[in-house]
């Protein structure tokens, strides 16, 4: 459904990925973990076009993403709108959550349905009510994201990505940002979402989390996939030595 | 198609009075609607600063100055004037106790005021620069009246009608009195008050010329004039 | 007499009609004020974006245009823009085979001081434009929302708690700044103040009453800016 | 005016993070060129030789009046804006009152009332009018100083209330934690970094600082736009004397942003204070 | 050496501090440890008068800060150069670090040294220069906090505290704004410290640092001591059904 082949990008002269290939079908939940700067964020980012991917090829559902380019020497989407109609299809919650802040938790929900999915409001609103009451959030539906602590921001913010039914929904490091006794609650939604049959994507560090949810994890080291496979392979028998050091420095 | 006659907004009575719903009256008010009546002109006045109202001719946004300008070599350089519709002596006027005359060497230490861009700045510039401590300009006259009755000008100079308006006034009366009339000099002091006119613009001039060369015959003027001064302000010929 | 005793300055301001005169001169100003304002918001946002994500010319010709209004004196401005903008406007109508309009008045103040006020609210949008945090730009990208959109949903009513306050002091100035246009011989509050301080004499009284005029739109102003501000930061986290 | 100062046309480039002289640059730079070359060609300049003397005087008060009334200014402006934050009412809602008042009037007006309304008071006592003081209270430069420093406290010390109140706790939680007196904290942590948080604001500020002199004009004294209204006023030409100034107060704006510049030093910035 | 007794802090109704104790002989190093709100930082700040507490006695090396009422209904120090003489002895490092950005690295270290204790500036530059050798930071003493990673500016921190010699470091969190590769960086130093018989009092959220570090853990719950020990003790045995809860959520 989500295939990403040969992924590569520069910054300037930094090679961050060097050709990463990634295939997720439906109910997919696929890990991606790494040490810090290994590239994972950025290819995340490349999956929904926030980066432009210098190299390599993007296909959802079978819809290869046309490239042109963009006179810089990088490449650019060739059609704005076959990449914003990808877009709304992959949901991405991001680490901060950006959340929009001069819009309520419920106005951030309908945001996307109502203007770019072209929703009817009053049904946006009825599905977001009810989205909002699955995270656990329905009495919060009319407060900004300002006045909520980190944990309901997160889960808000992954209300507003299921408001669009993704196809995919990519997680960059959902927890990261949160106190450790937030990460529990957030943790929960996502193994429940896991459970439902949900495509993820996620960027994660939480070994035990990609360990327990997800059935493939990819490990970057270096711009390239250093080692994948079932997280019961990959964590219980590292085959390459960084992938064993990496491990190891986690407990 | 309109005529548009640029004036100062501003206090000079007794040629131009305000009253608080921004009517304006005074001689020069009266004369302005009478010269436009005699030439059959639907004129309007428009409000323009004393210091842009030359290049507002220049630029066209008015198409004739009745301000009490006075006709002299330096503005002819660049616009046109009429005939002269009145002319005064141009008086000297400092404090009672000072010792003032029209003579440069009387001004010896002197601040002398003056609106700017005046005939009035002008003679002073040429003859008084050498002997006065300073000569300051101002955006209007009645400031410059304001500051002599404050006694932070020592002399200030201006045509003798305006000036005696000021001597009647309670402040001017307190504190000044005229010190002397100064001698005719066309250069600066001009040749009389005239019609400010873009180069160019004859048929305007000649319908102006006309027209004050009519109301002068006719008794109009002399009628205005009787309400405003007890002498003819039109001057020699 | 110059000071005079209060209750000689309250009858100046109430049976001359001068206070009444005054009140339209404000009028008159806070017309131009808003006109001027308004112009300035519509030449900002337009700038703010252009310097934001133009085209290299047009960035240089704005970066050019701030630049100079905000280092030359309003009064010099002031006096460019009406007596170049006048000829300019009618020298373009008289190639055009067109009449020439009369650039007098209100029209003339308000795009003088318009003009001026955009140069200062293209910095203050664009600033407050870059303190929206990046990833609200970016969500709104990925939840696939188009440049236009992204602009009218998130960006603009995001970078209105920056803006607002800026914005507000502009509001104050352009209010202040309509007392330049006396140079122009407009009859705005400070032009009548001067009339009828030259008339009456009683320059203390009139220039003493123009103040807490002026100030008295400030606070009111000042009332309602705040107001504002609390409005459209409602969702910020007071600190 | 001749062409904009490349100083600006490259401040403006590196403001934005763009090279200098690239397309986009040129464009500016060429019309510059072009309009400059026109100026001079077209337009009248013989009155420079009559007037230079007097231009230079009155750039001469300009840059005074500059120099000193935001100097003083800035003297005032620091105790105004402080006790706005930690001081005891009975002195911080003057303060505010004041910062009020100034702010919310037009200087033109107050140079008036100043000039007019406070100044033509004095002479009214015979006193004052007697003593030594007045032959300089009855000149117009004192009243020019006075209203310019006024009106430049009221705005910096609204800046240096932000400024004051911006330094972040945490930092002033430091200089406790280590023993240092009310004093010595101000003086040692809180004034130079309220400082640092002011100067971009204040580099702005002096620049309209510098717009507001002209305003002196109205009350007598002969700055550098005054002349220049007197030039055009006895020439009659429109434009030339205009665009003259204009490009001076270009190029002392110009002064004042490389002044502050140096000023504001180097190194650290406010990343730190982002990050807690 | 350092005696708390019965320390008492109401900010306006709420009573965050119920009368707590503490007391730091020489070359103790206490943890103290509890959820968020417990009051930890409040009691930290308590010590060396940052708040004023409502009640409750402070005694530093037997001489008692004597308090005053304020006018407000609380108290504050009766003597400003007493209260000066002991914080600049009680030296603290801020959860946020706190550097002056307005001074190098140098200029920081040296500060309090010479302008609170009057020592020598030469001197003072010396001994700043061998302390941030200490902390591994001697390549950026002329650098300005703004420029030094999360990692740099706490062990910056720390040798500013170092350098004034003190009875006691009083520690808020020296870990929780860190990147989890810098906390082992930072933890090492604070070892080390503790190796060198160095008085300290530390809030921290690490339990497995607390209990490696310390010789006595401070448990505090609802404004009080719920429990206090040795850490073998009260990591392996605790006794209090909420410790246990709380140690429960940590792994
Ligand atoms: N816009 C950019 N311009 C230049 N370099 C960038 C940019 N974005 C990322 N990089 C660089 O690319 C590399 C990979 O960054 P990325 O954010 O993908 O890492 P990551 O694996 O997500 O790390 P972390 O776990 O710390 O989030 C880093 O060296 C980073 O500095
Ligand atoms: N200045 C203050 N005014 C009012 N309430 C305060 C103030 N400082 C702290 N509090 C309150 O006191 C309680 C204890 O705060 P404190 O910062 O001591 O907690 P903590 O144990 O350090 O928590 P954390 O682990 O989250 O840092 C909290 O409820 C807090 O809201
Ligand atoms: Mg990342
Ligand atoms: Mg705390």
């Amino acid at each position: 459904m989500l295939h990403a082949d040969g992924i590569r990008k520069t910054f300037g002269n930094l090679e961050v990925l060097r050709g990463v290939s990634l295939t997720a079908n439906k109910g997919d939940v696929i890990s991606l973990i790494g040490g810090s700067g290994s590239g994972k964020s950025t290819f995340l980012r490349c999956l929904n076009c926030l980066e432009h991917p210098t190299g390599g090829e993007i296909r959802v559902q079978g819809e290869a993403i046309a490239f042109k380019p963009d006179g810089h020497g990088n490449r650019e989407p060739a059609s704005k709108a076959q990449m914003r109609r990808i877009r709304a299809r992959l949901a991405m919650v991001f680490q901060s959550f950006n959340l929009w802040s001069h819009m309520t938790l419920l106005e951030n929900v309908i945001e996307a349905p109502v203007h770019v999915l072209g929703v009817d409001r009053k049904q946006a609103i009825d599905e977001g009510l009810r989205l909002l009451e699955r995270v656990g959030l329905y009495d919060k539906r009319d407060v900004y994201p300002a006045f909520l602590s980190g944990g309901q921001q997160q889960r808000g913010a992954i209300a507003r990505a299921l408001a669009v039914q993704p196809l995919a929904m990519l997680f960059d490091e959902p927890t990261s940002a949160l106190d450790p006794e937030l990460v529990g609650e957030v943790l929960k939604v996502i193994r429940a979402l896991a459970e439902e049959g949900r495509t993820m994507i996620l960027v994660t560090h939480e070994m035990s989390f990609a360990r327990d949810v997800s059935n493939q994890v990819l490990f970057l080291h270096g711009g390239l996939v250093e080692e994948a496979g079932a997280p019961a392979e990959v964590f219980g028998n590292p085959k390459s030595e960084r992938l064993a050091r990496f491990l190891g420095s986690f407990h | 198609e309109k005529t548009r006659v640029g004036f100062a907004p501003e206090a000079y009575p007794p040629f131009w009075v305000a009253d608080a719903n921004g009517n304006w009256t005074g001689w020069e008010v009266e004369i302005i609607d009478a010269v436009c009546a005699e030439a059959k002109l639907d004129c309007e006045r428009v409000p323009v600063a004393w210091e842009g109202i030359i290049p507002a001719l220049l630029g066209g946004k008015i198409d004739m100055i009745m301000n009490s300008m006075r006709i002299n070599d330096e503005r002819r350089k660049v616009i046109d004037f009429s005939n002269k519709y009145y002319e005064v002596p141009t008086v000297v006027v400092a404090a009672k106790f000072a010792t003032v005359d029209t003579t440069p060497e009387s001004m010896d230490g002197k601040i002398i005021g003056v609106q700017v861009s005046t005939g009035q700045q002008a003679y002073a510039e040429k003859n008084f620069a050498a002997n006065a401590s300073e000569i300051r300009g101002y955006n209007t006259q009645d400031e410059v009246y304001q500051d002599l009755a404050a006694g932070r000008i020592d002399v200030a100079i201006d045509g003798v009608v305006a000036m005696n308006e000021f001597l009647k006034s309670a402040s001017g009366a307190e504190c000044c009195e005229s010190k002397g009339v100064l001698k005719r000099d066309p250069s600066t002091l001009g040749e009389g008050y005239g019609v400010g006119l873009r180069k160019g613009d004859d048929a305007l001039k000649a319908k102006i010329n006309d027209a004050i060369a009519a109301i002068r015959k006719n008794g109009t003027y002399d009628a205005i004039t009787k309400k405003y001064f007890d002498f003819d302000i039109y001057g020699g010929d | 007499m110059i000071w005079s005793p209060a209750a000689g300055s309250i009858a100046l301001l109430t049976t001359g009609g001068w206070g009444s005169a005054m009140l339209v001169g404000l009028a008159r100003s806070l017309t131009i004020a808003l006109g001027a304002f308004g112009l300035g918001l519509v030449i900002g946002i337009a700038g703010a974006l252009g310097k934001l994500s133009g085209g290299a010319v047009m960035r240089q010709a704005l970066d050019l245009y701030t630049t100079i209004v905000r280092s030359v004196p309003e009064l010099v401005l002031i006096l460019i823009v009406y007596f170049a903008g006048a000829d300019l406007i009618n020298g373009i109508l008289t190639a055009l085979g067109q009449a020439k309009i009369d650039f007098n008045g209100a029209i003339a103040g308000i795009v003088v001081l318009g003009v001026v006020q955009g140069a200062y609210s293209t910095e203050v949008i664009r600033g407050a434009i870059l303190s929206v945090p990046r990833g609200q730009i970016e969500a709104a990208q990925a939840y696939g929302m188009s440049s236009w959109l992204t602009l009218r949903r998130i960006t603009l009513p995001a970078m209105l708690p920056f803006a607002l306050p800026g914005l507000s002091n502009l509001w104050l100035i352009a209010m202040k700044d309509t007392a330049l246009l006396a140079v122009l011989g407009f009859g705005e509050l400070t032009q009548v103040t001067r009339q009828a301080a030259g008339t009456t004499k009683a320059y203390f009284t009139f220039f003493f009453a123009a103040g807490c005029m002026y100030l008295l739109a400030t606070m009111i102003s000042n009332l309602l800016s705040r107001r504002l501000e609390a409005r459209a930061s409602r969702g910020m986290a007071h600190v | 005016m001749s062409s904009p100062p490349d100083a600006i046309v490259r401040e403006a480039t590196a403001r934005g993070g763009r090279p200098w002289l690239d397309a986009g640059t040129l464009t500016p730079v060429i019309a510059a060129l072009l309009f400059g070359a026109y100026a001079a060609l077209q337009m009248r300049w013989d009155w420079l030789g009559t007037y230079y003397p007097l231009l230079l005087r009155g750039l001469g008060m300009t840059v005074l009046l500059v120099v000193v009334t935001s100097s003083l200014g800035m003297l005032l402006a620091i105790p105004i804006g402080l006790v706005q934050v930690v001081g005891p009412k009975w002195l911080a809602l003057p303060a505010r009152a004041f910062c009020t008042v100034i702010r919310g009037t037009p200087l033109l007006l107050q140079l008036w009332l100043l000039y007019y309304g406070l100044g033509s008071l004095f002479p009214q006592f015979p006193w004052i009018r007697d003593s030594a003081l007045w032959p300089i209270l009855r000149q117009a430069w004192p009243y020019a100083f006075l209203g310019l420093t006024l009106s430049y406290a009221a705005y910096e010390g609204e800046v240096f209330r932000g400024a004051f109140k911006g330094v972040p706790k945490g930092q002033l939680d430091a200089a406790r934690a280590y023993g240092m007196s009310g004093f010595l904290m101000f003086r040692r942590i809180w004034l130079p970094q309220a400082f640092k948080r002011a100067m971009p604001t204040l580099a702005g500020e002096t620049i309209l600082q510098l717009k507001a002199t002209p305003l002196v004009a109205t009350i007598t004294v002969i700055d550098v736009y005054s002349v220049a209204a007197q030039v055009r006023q006895q020439t009659y030409l429109t434009y030339e004397p205009l665009l003259l100034i204009s490009a001076i107060y270009i190029l002392m704006a110009v002064v004042i942003t490389k002044v502050f510049a140096r000023f504001s030093g180097q190194g650290h910035d406010d990343t730190a204070f982002r990050k807690s």
